[in-house]
Formats: structure tokens, sequence, C-alpha cells
């Protein structure tokens, strides 16, 4: 019965966002503020991937934002899941998992490179080709992840997690910080470097200084969550 | 100065009357009472006689300064309620006429209303200093049977007040004058309501619990004996004097001379009397509620018909 | 540089990621740090508000690009206010936590980072030109916010935030939907273009996005029936954090509220208006009786403060200008004295764990200080004067009369009453009665002190002397019943060419 | 400076100080309190002086001060009792716990009323009356005694008034564009009668309740009994006169002109059933303080009723009683503190004959009560017998029957309080109780001469009286320094009746007890009295203290039996469940609360066509 | 045909979105429900990168491919949101299952409806 009221509210959201969408045809293209960006993204920066233009440029700040959400939810993590670690081991020191198997271990240990490399690629590349900081931090930290259920002892060290996320973050505010005071408009952000030219490597100015940082932290933070996750410790708190 | 002089004799006249008439009747209560059941009873001067051996008893018992001040307090009430009442009509002719207006143009109805209440709580307050429950409980009783009577008897009043628009007993007296009849025939109902609330206001039976002479030893005044008593004994003849003169002036076209005061009073004074001879006595809750019965029901009336 | 908007968000960023690696240095620069950062901000707020007047907001550009194709940050005297005042409250609380409790250094380290990013997010979801760049505000301060109501771990705190997380997801994807219609219908973000371009939008499509924003931020800004997770989220975060859902966040999520309904949507007086009255008015009532009947003092808060918010959305919903004067007031008296409230609760309730009324017994004797500063906040709250309270009631039934609404007023005036019953209740258990056996009392730290102090001095000096402020009420109140003043201000070129 | 802003500087500054102070020396304390008492009346009966007025803005409203000659009689009661009060209260306040806010509650009070009487503006009259609701609030639960009951009630109901007041501000604001007093009064006839009538009705709900009128007045007796008894002197004398103030500003002032003033004669209606049933409560009382407070209620339903029936004789009346009854009230409950500081306590069944331990305080509660009764020669009567006057002028009967029961009806309980305290048996537990320190007989003795006063010359306040009436419009009433006149032309005047009483007091008084004084003389003690011949033990119970007026009760049981607080309370009840019920709606279930934000969302969606209209 | 494209694409993203709902607002299950908001998440980026689609158009990138080329390129807006919404979606995600993980230590279940230790 209360599923039956349910289906029936949502049947009736559904239909109002149909009809409000259904008026927006599939595929046509509309005026805004996005032609603008396509104009200016590769002539004023010399960014080749607009969406990079957009990402980091246009709505950088978003991109602070989304950072910090990803350092945020690691922190908050950090907060919610271990506190007052005591000595003694608590009631369930090991995890239970069992090992995976040769196979996979093997492989994994030979993926791994890779992985990393084509993360570190993709996040290099970001202003030139699709992807960017994210997708490359989220490579990255795929490839842990692939260390992390493969090896039931691995452990990331958290310290140099800390250490990474802490200074890509920091050259991601910094390198904003310096755009107010070196760029033309003295901006947060502000691109003050050579902007170079369309599809080099070298060109985008700050945007692929920043990417690359966020890249870093994404990866750092994604591997630190995914290693949080995995490897809960009993705490021994008394919850 | 004659003018003063005249008036602090016609005020010692007034008083002289008022406490003669009002132990005499008191003692023609007596004997009537007797007579009715059949007894010989005291003579009419009986009264005389005990206020004169109380008033020269040697013994002079108080309590305290409430018991020693009440008597004065209700004396000095009395005599002064005396004198805010016009004993005689102005229309009268009397060589004695002038002696007694007093101070009645310089007081009206509500006042005297309060005046005539007072005493009674002073002798209240005497009463409770003495510390005997009977005392206590005799106010307790006196106070609640008062809250009683007064309200059809104000209810009377004030529809007299109401109807001929003024509030001094020399007004409502001129207004009789004028319409020519008693006002007990022009407005009867308010005469009936104060007319029956009148034996609460002189403690007869059926209204005597507060006394109780038999079980509470007089009530309030149990603990008074020699001057006090004859103190009050004096101020309650004034008081009786007060009263029945207020109803014949208001209600029965007052008096012209001293005569046809006397007879007036007289006649209205046995109404209560013969009342209490015949009648057993009222629980003080059935006194409140027989004051609130059908007196106060004529006292409605008798506003609503003063008010068309 | 030294004073501008961007600092607001960018030093608590730079700061949050510099933290970790301070703690390596010398543990307590972690809690002295952040605090340093939210001193500079509150002196910044200051310095800014100075110099923002109507006619001249301070808009910053990120990146160079000018509205609408970047994002900017918009001080209006508006904005401005309401960032003042989250970021000096945001230190005054950081103050009172420096000393509270005797935590971790590893929890003192994220206790105060994610402090930090409440406030910032706060600070961006005012400020921020751009629509979509308000979401992902909203999402930092949500997120701090989960983890600060989960920080204790003796507590049900993981309970109340995983339901105050479970009722934010959906305030997210409303506000993401809101703005996918908004943005197919109009191509931008940016919310005084999109004020420009509303017109441009078809009537249905407006409502249905008016209607997501109106819930998903209704949620922020805890409107009945969206305010499930309030009363949890506030009776189990630490007494600080409890205060700055009250004084901050709260007071983001109804901005952004009257920010969209003001500026963004031409529909305020479609019927716009009416709704958030009708909506402020259950909230209030439904809020205010349901405290009345609370035995839990932060829960009891709790339900007060979703009151408040329910009187802050009936004096905007007015929508007049001496509404939104009211309205702001009570906004600022609402951050002021529900902060002082929690944070002296907190010490009242601090070795209980139930947080019962009942076992408020004799603390008038046991915490004199800090039960006469809750007596003074309660006293406030309610609207007694000489306390800042008054003057905020007065103007909100101003407002409200001169609108013709007799109906309304009464009901905020009968659930005044109401308030005062409950307030008044705790303040005689506080003082009247015996103190049970064997209660243990942790004695308020100097810092506490003086944050509830200063807290209730502010109290005192706007209620014996208002107009300390009405000024800038007044500024604030003009610049956003202005609506074309906003449009033109940040996008001039667009808003000429428009008009021809 | 301005004088007016001198004088709320003394008090309020003295407020504040007075705390600070005891926080850290008694003596310091007492030092403030006695300089506030003596400063406060000297600086107001020398330098403020009607039409001073101050005006300035705060906050955006212009607000303005001063006196009238209306504010400025209740201005007088307030200055006299209230230092009065304080000099008492330092006799009186034995514990020295939290002195400090007894003290600064107690000032600011007074500083609350005098901010009402120079409020020139409604809203400055609002901050003030809110100050001096939230100060007398304080005190009302200072003793910790029944907070939860009485001091919510008293709070619940001082909040209904002052907002539904609150109300009225705002919306003759909304009409008038302007709070100034002044103004409102010129421009009323221009709103519409539904406005009126509102605005009117609020307005008087707001005075009623300080007043205590019929269906409000439930606070008050507990209220007046839980407050520390130096304070109830100043809140039953002075604090609730701001409510018969503020019932004459509305009726008479702003409304006088206006089809409205004729509630004024329901308003005496309920006046006159408040006196009544009030008065039969406090019969009926064990407790001398719980006495005097309806006893209190009782006495401003007759002020209430003087004000309301509107008549130049009855406002004249009522104002003159709100004065008196701040004077006797105040000795009332003045001796009342002082029997509870010496005895400890006020419980009638338990103390009894204490004339002779504390002669000075009988006295003084005897011509209050004297004055209560209005029983001339004393000034109580003055009001009594205007008000009975004016009643019966206007023809107002059975109002007249109704304030003349509730006052027979006065005269029981009057005796039970003088006779439950200080006359009846003196049981030897109450012998070494000793007379009440100088501080708190001397402000009894100094009210109870002026009542004496006022019973002669009730002139020496109708001068200011008789001004105050010109500014409510009634313009040259006449008045004598001891003659009262009615409106049919009939007179009392006083000067015979004290004469005449006095004189035959003194000559029975010098007879009984000089000349007639050679009877023995008997050492003698309450229990020699007559007992039908037998002794009574030691042990007897005499005293009559119980059940003092049983018979009246079981008249009056058949309307007793309804107590409007309990309809209250079951009434609080009422809502209380429904509110219970209403939490039930926070499930404590998350997905609950996610339903109703989809719900929420839904409805909204399929209402919108109603909400925006299309 | 272009219509049905238009409801068949944008009806499905809906769809996706109210299954989400659906999950969240009847599974008893706490992982479910975080399920649930998963699901709701790509929903919505779903519909929104559809949004920003415009038939015939390239990814936005000037590679050297399209340089001078006056080619026609998708919307990049939404696709730049989508990421920030991805990103965000993925921090409340994980955040929701540690406070799963805390109230399963706490209360030894996952069911939603024994969880109700703070109400009224």
């Amino acid at each position: 019965m209360k599923k039956l009221v349910i289906i029936s509210l949502l049947l009736v959201l559904g239909y109002s966002l149909m009809n409000t969408f259904s008026d927006i045809e599939f595929g046509k293209k509309r005026e805004g503020i996005s032609s603008y960006f396509l104009e200016h993204s590769p002539d004023d920066l010399q960014v080749a991937n607009t969406v990079t233009a957009i990402v980091v440029s246009f709505r950088g700040f978003d991109t602070l934002g989304e950072v910090t959400v990803l350092f945020l939810a690691a922190t908050a993590m950090g907060t919610i899941l271990f506190r007052r670690r005591s000595k003694h081991t608590g009631l369930n020191p090991q995890r239970k998992s069992p090992q995976a198997s040769r196979i996979v271990q093997a492989a994994g240990k030979l993926l791994f490179p890779a992985i990393m490399i084509l993360g570190a690629y993709v996040f290099i590349h970001g202003h030139l080709t699709p992807g960017g900081g994210f997708q490359g931090g989220a490579i990255i930290a795929t490839g842990f992840l692939l260390l992390l259920i493969s090896y039931r002892q691995f452990k990331v060290e958290h310290k140099y997690v800390t250490w990474i996320e802490s200074l890509a973050g920091l050259s991601f505010v910094t390198i904003g910080l310096l755009g107010m005071i070196l760029g033309p408009h003295n901006s947060f952000l502000e691109n003050f470097l050579n902007v170079g030219s369309l599809n080099d490597l070298l060109s985008g100015g700050v945007i692929a200084l920043v990417y690359i940082a966020v890249g870093f932290k994404v990866g750092a933070e994604l591997t630190g969550i995914l290693d949080t996750l995995i490897n809960i410790r009993e705490t021994g708190d008394i919850d | 100065m004659d003018d003063i002089l005249i008036k602090i004799l016609g005020a010692i006249a007034t008083v002289i009357l008022a406490f003669t008439v009002g132990m005499t009747y008191g003692g023609l209560s007596r004997k009537v009472i007797a007579r009715i059941q059949n007894r010989i009873g005291p003579p009419w001067y009986q009264n005389f006689i005990d206020n004169a051996k109380l008033l020269f008893k040697v013994s002079n018992i108080n309590h305290g300064f409430m018991q020693h001040v009440a008597p004065l307090w209700l004396i000095g009430m009395s005599v002064t309620t005396v004198l805010f009442i016009p004993v005689l009509n102005t229309g009268g002719d009397s060589w004695y006429n002038s002696w007694f207006p007093n101070l009645n143009f310089h007081g009206d109805l509500i006042f005297l209303l309060y005046l005539m209440v007072i005493g009674s709580l002073g002798m209240a307050l005497g009463a409770g200093q003495t510390g005997n429950p009977n005392s206590a409980i005799g106010v307790s009783r006196g106070l609640t049977q008062m809250v009683g009577f007064e309200v059809p008897w104000v209810m009377a009043l004030v529809a007299l007040m109401i109807q001929y628009k003024t509030t001094s007993i020399t007004g409502l007296m001129a207004a009789a004058e004028q319409q020519g009849t008693w006002l007990a025939f022009s407005s009867p109902f308010a005469t009936l309501a104060a007319l029956l609330a009148m034996p609460g206001m002189f403690r007869y039976s059926p209204f005597d619990i507060v006394g109780a002479p038999a079980e509470l030893a007089s009530g309030p005044v149990s603990e008074f004996g020699g001057k006090y008593l004859s103190t009050m004994m004096t101020s309650g003849s004034i008081f009786a004097f007060v009263k029945l003169t207020l109803y014949v002036d208001i209600f029965f076209g007052g008096a012209n001379n001293l005569v046809e005061l006397v007879i007036k009073t007289f006649i209205l004074y046995m109404y209560p009397v013969l009342w209490g001879a015949v009648s057993p006595r009222f629980r003080t809750e059935q006194a409140v509620r027989f004051f609130w019965g059908w007196p106060v029901l004529f006292g409605i009336i008798a506003l609503i018909q003063a008010s068309l | 540089m030294v004073a501008n908007p961007i600092l607001y968000i960018a030093l608590p960023l730079f700061t949050a990621f510099l933290v970790p690696l301070l703690a390596k240095l010398w543990k307590p620069l972690v809690r002295i740090v952040p605090g340093l950062v939210l001193a500079y901000l509150a002196i910044m707020s200051v310095v800014l508000m100075q110099q923002v007047s109507p006619e001249k907001p301070i808009i910053a550009m990120i990146a160079g690009w000018k509205a609408p194709w970047g994002i900017n940050l918009v001080f209006t005297s508006f904005s401005g206010f309401i960032a003042s005042l989250i970021s000096i409250l945001a230190f005054f609380i950081w103050l009172y936590s420096f000393g509270f409790k005797k935590v971790e250094f590893d929890d003192a380290q994220k206790y105060f980072i994610l402090f930090m990013l409440l406030t910032a997010g706060s600070i961006g979801v005012v400020l921020t030109g751009d629509i979509f760049n308000m979401f992902v505000f909203i999402e930092i301060t949500s997120l701090s916010a989960y983890a600060l109501t989960a920080f204790y771990k003796g507590r049900d705190g993981a309970e109340a935030a995983f339901k105050f997380l479970l009722i934010g997801s959906f305030s997210s994807i409303m506000l993401l939907l809101g703005i996918a219609i908004l943005y197919t219908y109009t191509g931008t973000l940016n919310m005084a273009h999109l004020a420009l371009l509303m017109p441009q939008v078809p009537m249905h499509a407006k409502i249905t996005s008016f209607l997501l924003f109106f819930v998903a931020l209704g949620i922020e800004a805890e409107m009945f029936p969206l305010n499930g997770w309030a009363p949890d989220a506030y009776s189990q975060a630490p007494g600080p954090i409890a205060a700055s859902f009250a004084g901050i966040l709260a007071k983001a999520g109804i901005y952004a509220l009257i920010r969209v309904s003001y500026t963004i949507f031409d529909l305020g007086d479609h019927g716009g208006f009416e709704l958030l009255l009708v909506m402020g008015l259950i909230t209030m009532v439904v809020s205010e009786l349901v405290a009345m009947r609370q035995e839990n003092l932060r829960r009891m808060l709790a339900y007060s403060s979703m009151g408040q918010m329910g009187l802050i959305m009936i004096a905007f919903g007015l929508g007049t200008k001496e509404g939104i004067y009211a309205g702001l007031f009570i906004m600022f008296n609402h951050a002021v004295i529900k902060s002082l409230l929690f944070l002296a609760s907190a010490y009242l309730v601090y070795y209980t764990s139930r947080k019962k009324i009942s076992d408020l017994d004799g603390f008038g004797k046991l915490l004199p200080l800090t039960s006469l500063l809750f007596g003074l906040g309660a006293f406030a709250i309610v609207g007694l004067p000489p306390f800042s309270g008054f003057w905020s009631k007065l103007s909100l039934l101003i407002a409200t009369a001169n609108s013709h609404m007799e109906f309304v007023l009464a009901t905020v005036l009968a659930v005044s009453v109401i308030e005062i019953i409950y307030y008044f209740r705790v303040l005689g258990r506080l003082y009247f009665r015996k103190a049970h056996k064997e209660i243990k009392v942790r004695k308020p730290t100097w810092n506490s002190v003086v944050t509830m102090i200063v807290l209730a001095l502010v109290i005192i000096a706007v209620g014996v002397h208002p107009d300390f402020i009405t000024g800038l009420l007044h500024n604030a109140a003009t610049d956003l019943a202005d609506k074309a003043d906003y449009i033109q201000k940040i996008i001039p070129d667009l808003f000429s060419q428009t008009l021809n | 400076m301005n004088s007016l802003i001198i004088l709320l500087f003394i008090l309020g500054g003295g407020a504040l100080l007075s705390y600070f102070a005891f926080l850290s020396k008694h003596a310091f304390g007492q030092a403030v309190v006695w300089l506030v008492a003596i400063a406060s009346p000297v600086y107001f009966f020398t330098q403020v002086a009607v039409g001073e007025s101050f005006s300035f803005s705060l906050g955006g409203f212009e607000l303005a001060l001063g006196f009238n000659h209306y504010s400025w009689v209740f201005a007088l009661l307030i200055m006299v009792l209230s230092p009065l009060s304080l000099i008492y209260s330092t006799g009186y306040m034995k514990s020295r716990l939290r002195l400090g806010t007894f003290y600064f509650s107690f000032i600011f009070s007074i500083f609350g009323m005098m901010g009402i009487l120079m409020s020139r503006d409604l809203v400055s009259l609002f901050i003030f009356w809110e100050i001096m609701t939230w100060a007398s609030y304080l005190l009302v639960i200072y003793r910790g005694k029944d907070v939860e009951h009485t001091g919510i009630k008293y709070m619940i109901f001082s909040a209904v008034g002052a907002y539904s007041m609150f109300m009225a501000i705002v919306i003759l604001n909304r009409e008038m564009h302007s709070f100034d007093i002044a103004t409102v009064i010129q421009n009323f006839g221009n709103m519409n009668a539904a406005d009126q009538w509102l605005t009117g009705i609020l307005l008087l709900i707001g005075f009623a309740v300080k007043s205590a009128v019929m269906p409000l007045h439930v606070w008050a007796p507990g209220a007046y009994t839980n407050t520390p008894t130096s304070f109830t002197a100043v809140f039953s004398g002075g604090l609730s006169k701001m409510g018969v103030y503020g019932i004459g500003l509305v009726l008479l002032n702003l409304y006088s002109h206006s089809d409205f003033s004729q509630v004024g004669i329901y308003l005496a209606w309920l006046g006159a059933i408040t006196a009544v049933m009030a008065t039969f409560r406090a019969v009926f009382q064990n407790d001398a303080k719980k006495l005097l407070a309806y006893s209190s209620v009782a006495q401003l339903g007759y002020i209430v009723a003087g004000i309301g029936l509107g008549t130049e004789l009855s406002v004249f009346a009522g104002i003159y009683l709100a004065i008196l009854h701040g004077a006797f009230k105040g000795t009332l409950f003045m001796a009342v503190g002082a029997v509870e500081r010496q005895a400890g306590t006020t419980d009638m069944t338990k103390i009894s004959g204490l004339i002779k331990n504390m002669p000075w305080t009988f006295f003084a509660a005897l011509v209050a009560i004297i004055a209560l009764a209005g029983i001339p020669p004393v000034g109580g009567f003055v009001g009594k017998w205007m008000l009975y006057e004016a009643a019966i002028n206007s023809e107002h009967m059975f109002l007249v029957i109704l304030i003349f029961i509730s006052s027979t009806a006065a005269f029981l309980y009057s005796f039970r309080f003088l006779f439950g305290l200080f006359l009846g048996q003196q049981e030897e537990e109450t012998a070494h109780i000793k007379e009440a320190p100088a501080v708190m007989v001397v402000p009894m003795i100094l009210l109870s001469l002026f009542l004496v006063l006022m019973g002669t010359f009730p002139g020496i306040i109708f001068k200011p009286i008789a001004a105050g009436m010109a500014e409510l419009g009634f313009q040259g009433v006449p008045w004598h320094m001891s003659v009262l006149y009615n409106m049919w032309g009939d007179s009392v005047n006083l000067t015979y009746v004290s004469i005449t009483f006095g004189t035959v007091f003194l000559l029975g008084l010098v007879y009984i007890t000089l000349i007639a004084r050679k009877g023995t003389k008997h050492k003698l003690s309450t229990k020699d009295i007559h007992t039908a011949g037998e002794i009574p033990k030691p042990e007897d119970n005499l005293n009559y203290s119980l059940d003092f007026y049983k018979p009246f009760e079981r008249v009056l049981s058949p309307l007793l039996k309804h107590k409007l607080d309990v309809y209250y309370n079951e009434f609080g009840k009422g809502l209380e469940a429904l509110f219970n019920f209403m939490r039930r709606i926070y499930t404590g279930n998350g997905q609950t609360y996610a339903l109703y934000v989809v719900v929420f969302l839904v409805a909204l969606i399929l209402l919108s066509g109603r909400i925006f209209g299309i | 045909m272009n219509q049905i494209l238009t409801y068949s694409v944008y009806g499905s993203a809906i769809l996706v979105m109210l299954i989400g709902i659906y999950a969240v607002l009847t599974k008893k299950n706490l992982i479910k429900i975080v399920i649930g908001l998963s699901i709701m998440d790509s929903g919505f980026n779903l519909l929104l990168v559809a949004l920003g689609y415009i038939k015939g158009g390239t990814a936005p990138i000037f590679s050297p491919a399209v340089a001078g080329k006056d080619v026609l390129m998708v919307d990049p807006v939404p696709q730049a949101l989508v990421l920030t919404a991805i990103v965000i979606g993925f921090g409340v995600t994980a955040v929701a299952l540690s406070l799963v993980i805390r109230l399963y230590r706490k209360h030894n279940t996952i069911k939603i409806d024994e969880i109700k230790t703070l109400k009224w």
C-alpha cells in the first residue's frame, strides 16, 4: 500500500518533470554562455579542451569547491570512523575477507605501473585531450584499489597521502592567490603565465598546472578514501 | 454662636430621645414576648435598670486595647448616625422641630448605610480580642447574616434613589411629600424587600443565631461586662431608634411630630418582635438563603420598576 | 588585495589544506591557525562593510572573467551583511570551541578544519553570484555539517547525520534539477543574468524550477515539513556546532532561499512570497508547539530555532521592504541569541548524556554565570525589551501590520506566548529547583566565558541602542529590494542591452 | 540633561548598581538601596514636573517622554509607595540569598512603571511595560515556590496581555503612521470602525490583564502570594495600577470620541463581577497573604468599574480609589510582611493574638483595613462613596448592587484578617514574637497616617486628580477639600463626620479610661474567658480559625464550585495533548522525513496552479 | 521522430532518477538507500548530459583535427557541471557509507526503521 502511494507520488513527479523537459527539444542548439566559452577558450586561453577551460578557468571556483568536497569527504570519513584509537587491539582486529587469488595478485602487480602512467598522462594532458585532473586522479586511485583488493596486507601510508593531498591542495590555492597578485585583473585563479599556443603541451598557462595539482589531489584523496573504507579497523571505541 | 449652641443642644436632645425611645422599646418587646409566651415578663423600664446597674458596676474587666475601644467606637458611630438621620419631617410645625435637623443635610443615604454597619464591625473587633471562641463564632455568623440582609435592603434603597433621582433621605422625604403618598405605596416592592430585610437587622428570632443566647452566651458580647456592656446597650438602643426612624422616614412618610414618630416607629418595631416571638431560629446559611430568596426577588422587581 | 571577498573562501581552503602539515610542526597550531584565519575574516568583514554601500557593491571576479561568463563573488550590502555576520560569529564560536573539550589531537585537527570549511562554505553560499557555484558551496557546507554532526561518538550523532544526509541528498538533487531547467531555458548560470532572462522562461518551467529550488533550499532553511533532520542534528552535534548550525548554516540556507525567490525568479508577486509566508507560518507554529513539549534541552532549542526560521520566512514572505528589514533583523538576532543559548546550554548539559531539561535543576547556583547568560538569551529570544530580540519583533510586527495581515500578526504573537512558556519553564528549573545529588559540573573555560559575554553584550547593546545596526539593515534591505539595481551592477552591458 | 532622563537613570542605574553591589558586599548593597529609595522620590518631587518633555530617536522610531497631569497622579503614588517599600524591604529581607536579583528586579520594575507613566508614545510605553512585566516576573518567582505553576501563569497572562497590546499598537501605527499618543488621539476618527474596535479591544485586554479583570485575573492571587511581601505591596498597590492607567488612557483618552467608548460599561460590569467573585474567594482564605491577594483583585475590580463607567464622578472615584488602594493595600501587605517575618508564617490558622506583640503593626493594619472596608472616617470611604454615587447617578442599578454585595462581603474578610492575625487567643508559641524593626514599621505608620488624613481631607489628592481628569477631557471637575458631591447635588461633609465621631469617641474614651477607672484591675490573659463556668485547660483549642465562614461557604457553594482556573488548566492540558500529538510528526525515521520531502514537493507541484494563479 | 527521441532520452534519465528515489523511500536497508542515492545522482547526470547534447556536435575540443574549421560542438557547460556533480555525489556517498558503518557498529543493524533513537 505504502509502495503504491510512493509510486503514484513518483509518477506525478516524473510526469511534471517530463512535462518540463519535453519542451526542450533533444539535440537542439540553444543560445547561452557556452558559445562565449567555445569562442574564448581557444583564443584567449589557448586551451584546446573547452571543458577543461570551463572547469579550471571560467568555473574554476567550482573546481576548487569540488576539490574541497573530496577533501571534506576524506576528513569527514576520518572523523566519523576513526577515533580514540586504542593501543590494544579491539574486538575484530583482522579483515576476514579471503586472500585474493594468485592470478589476481600477479595481474595487479603487473597492471599497477601501467595504470599509474595512464592516470598521469590523463591529467597532464587534461587541457588537450578528453580527461583531466579528476579523471586522471580516479584512474590512479583505481590502481591502488587493485592493489588493495589483491593484497590483504597492503596498506597505503596515510602519511604520504596526507602530504600529497595537502601539497596539491595548497598549490591549487596558491596558484589562485598568485593570480590575484600577478594576473592582469588581479583576480583569483587568473592566468599569469604565458598561455603558449593551442594544442601544445605547455599551453593554457596555469590551467595545466592547476589540473596537475587536481590530479594529484584527487588521486591521493580517492586512494585515501578507498583505503579507509577497506581497512576499517575495529578501534575499540564504545559506541 | 447661638446657632452652634442650638445645634449642640439639639444634638444632645436627639441622642437622649433616641436612647429613651430605644430603651423603652427594648423593654416593651421583652414584655410583649413574655405575654405571648404566657409569662408575666419584666416591667417596660427593666432595660433602664439593667443599664444603670451595669454602668455603675465596679469591676471593669478587659482583655486589651481593642476591647476597651470597641464600645466607644460603637457609641461614637451610633451617635454620629443618629445625627445624620432626619428625625422629623421638615414640614412639621411643632416648637421643637428646629432641634432635630442636626446634620441631616450633610450626608446621604449611602453614607448612612455605611455608618450603620460600621458599629457592628467595631464591636466585632472588640469581641475578637477577648479570645472567646464564642465571640468569634458570633461575629462570623453576624457578618454572614449581614451580607444576607444587606442585599435586599440596598436593592430597595437603590430602587428608590434611582426612581426619585436623589440619594439623600431628605430628598426622598421631599419626594414623598411632593407626590402626596408614602413611598410604601408608590414603591411597594422596594418596601416589601426592605421590610423583609428588617428582622435581620434587629437580630430577633428567627435571625438570632448571632447572639444565640443559649449556646453562645450572647455571642459577640459574651466577654463584655460593666461599663462596656452598658455602653453597648446604649448604642444598641440608639441604633434601634436609627433603624426605625430611617424606615419611617423613607417608606412611611416620616413624622411631623414626636407623637407620630413614636406611634409609627412602635408599630414598625412590633413587626420583627412579633415575627420573632412565633418563629424558631434559622441557621446562618438558612438565614442568608432566606434573604437571598424572596426579598431579593422583590428588590429586583423594585429595581426594574424604578428604571421604567 | 588584503580585503577581497575571495579571501573568504580562498583563505580557509588554503588553511584547511595547510593544517595537516602544520600539525606535524607543532600540534597546537591546529587549533590556533584556523582561529587566526577566522579572526582575519572577521576583521576583513568590518573593513569591507565600511566600503560597501547599496550604490557600490564589491564584485570580485574569478580568473578575470566578467559576469555572466565567469563566477563572481558579489559583496553587496545585503550579502555582505550576512557574510560579515557569519564570519564574525564564526570567529567567536571558534574562540568558544578553542578549549571546549579536551579532544584528542587528531580530532581537534579535523574539528577545526571542518568548522572552518563550514564557515567558508556558508559564506560562499552567501557571496557567490552563480547559481551552480551556490550549489557547490551548499554541498561543502552540508558535508562538513554531516561530519560535525557525527563528531561525538558517544552520542547518536551518526543517526542524526545520516538523516541529515538523506534529506540533504534530496536537497542537492532538486537543486540540480532546478539549475538544469534554468540552464536549458536561459543558457546561463549567473544569477543576475538569470534574473534578466527570466521573463523568457515559459511559465510552467519557471514554476517547476522555482518549486524545486523552494523545496531544496527549504530543506537547508529548516522549513516544515522538510526539517526532520534539524532537531536531531542540533541535539547531537557538539555544542558550538549546534550554535553554528543556528547562526551559520541556517543563515546560509535562508539566504539562498531569499536570493532565489527575490532576485532570480520573478514569481514573488505572483504567489511566491505568499507561499513563503504560508510555509513560514506553518513552520513557526508547528515548531514552536512541538518545542513546547520537549524534554531534551537541545531539541527544545532546535525546535525553537526552527520556529525562528519560520519567523524569518514570514518576514521575507511579506515581500515589502519593511518585511525584508524585519527579516534581516531577526536573522541577526537569531544568529547571535541562539548561538548564545546553544553555547550556554552546552555547559549546562555537559555531563548528562540525555540532555534532559529536568537534569538542569539547580544549575543557577552551580553555574551562575552560564545560567545567567542562558537566561539573558532566553529573555532576548522571546523578545523582551531591553534586549535586541524586541526590536526585531517590533519591526516584524510593524511590517506585518502594514501588509494588512492581521491573522499572521495574531498567530505570531500567540506563538510568542508559547515560546515564553517553554523558555521560562527552563529558567524556572535552572534557578528554583534543588540540584540533583552527585551532579557533575564543568566550569566554563575562560575563552567560552569571553565568547558568551561578548554575545550577551551584543544582545544588550543592540537592545538598548538598536541604531548600532539599523543603518546596516536598512542598506541591506534597500539592496535586496531593488532587483533591477542588482542586475545592473553585475551585468551592466547586458542589462542596458535588454533595456534597449 | 533632562530631568526625566536623570530620574530614569537614577532608577535604572540604581537597579544595576544594587545588583553588583550585592555581589560584592551586603552593606554596600543596602547602602545603594537606601540611596535609590531616598534619591528617587527627592529628585522626583523637587526636580521633575508636568510638562517637561524629552524626545529622541531610537531604532528608527521617534520616542517621546514626559508627564502629563493624568500620569502624574499615578506617578505620585508610585513615587511614594515604592521608596517606602524599598526601605521596608531592607528590614524585611531576612535571607541574603540572591538579594542582588531581588533589588535589581524591584528597582527595575519601578523604573518600568515610571517609564510607562512618562511615555508619550506607544513604543516606549510598550518597552517599559515589558520591562516592568519581566522584572515583576522575576520577583514573583523569586521565592522559588510554585514556579512552574504560578510563575508561568503570571508570565502567560502578562504575555497574552502585552502581545495583544502590541498587536493593537502596530495596527494603530499602520493607520496613523505614528506611534505618538497625541497623534493617535487626533487622527483616531479617521480610522474605520472595524479597526477601532479591534485595536480598542486588544489594548483593553492588554491593560485588563495587569489590572486583573475577571477572565484574565487568574494569575493574580497566586502571583501576589508568591512574591516577597515587600514587593507585593508595590505589586498590588502600584504595579497593578498601570493597568488602570492604561484602561483610563484607552477608554477616556484614545477612544473617547468613538463608539468604542461604549465598551466601558461592559468593562465596568466585568470589574464589578470580578469584585464580587474575588471578594467571595477572599472570605474563605486561611492564608492572610492570599486573602489580601484576592482582596486586591476585588479592589481592582472596583477601580476598573469606576473607570469603565466613564462618568465624571466614576472616573474620579476610580482614580481616587486607585491611589488609595495603593496606600492601604501597600500598608496591609507590609503588615502581613511584618507578621511573616516575625512569626514565620501568614497562615491564620497557625498564628493569632499578635496584637500585644506587634501593636504598631496592628495599628497600621487596622487603619488600612478600615480604609479597605470603606468605613468613614478613613479615606477609603471617600472612594467607595463616589463610586456608588456615580453608579447610582448613571442609573446602573444592578452594578451598584454588585459593588455593594462585594463591599459588604469585604467586611467579612476584613474582620477575618484582623481577627486571624492579631486578635483572638494568644497561643504560647507566639508569645515570644516581637514587633518588627523600625524600618518596617515606620513606612506602614506613615502610610496609615496618610489614610487617616484622607478620611477628612481627601481634597489633598483631589487636586492632582482633577488636573489629571482635565487631561482626559473632564474639564473643571468640582472638588472640595472635605466635602463630597455627587452629580445630583447631594453631598457628604466629612468634617462633620469626623468632628461628631471624634468628639463622642474621645469623650467616651476619657470617661471610660480616666473617670471610670476606679474599677478593679485584673491582669488577664486570653484564656480567662467566659466558658459557661468551666476553666479551659491549656490544651483546649480556643482559637476559632478554621472554616471561619463555613455557613457562608455553604451558601455560596454552587457559585464557588466553578473555578475559572480549572478551566484554564483543562484548556492548557488539552493543548499540551495536542502538541504531544504533533510531536509524532517527527517520527525519528529518516525515511519518513525523506518521504515528507517528496510528498511536499509533489503537493506543491499539484497545487502550483492554485499558488501561482494559472 | 525527434519528439520520440526527446521523450525517450529524457524519460529514461528521469526514470533512473525516480528509481533511485523509490529505492530511497522504500528500502529498509541502509546500504540500499545509499545505492538509491547514487542512482538518483546518476539519473540526474544522464539528464544533464543529454540536455547539453547538440545534434551532430562533436566533443568540444579544438584538437588539431578541427583546428580552423567551423565545426558544431556540443554544449561544454553541462559536461563541466556533470563533472562537478559526479565528484560531489562521490563525496556524499563516501560519507554516507562511513555513516552506515558507524550506525551498524552502534545499533548492530542496518534496518533504517530500527534506528530511531532520536525522535519527537
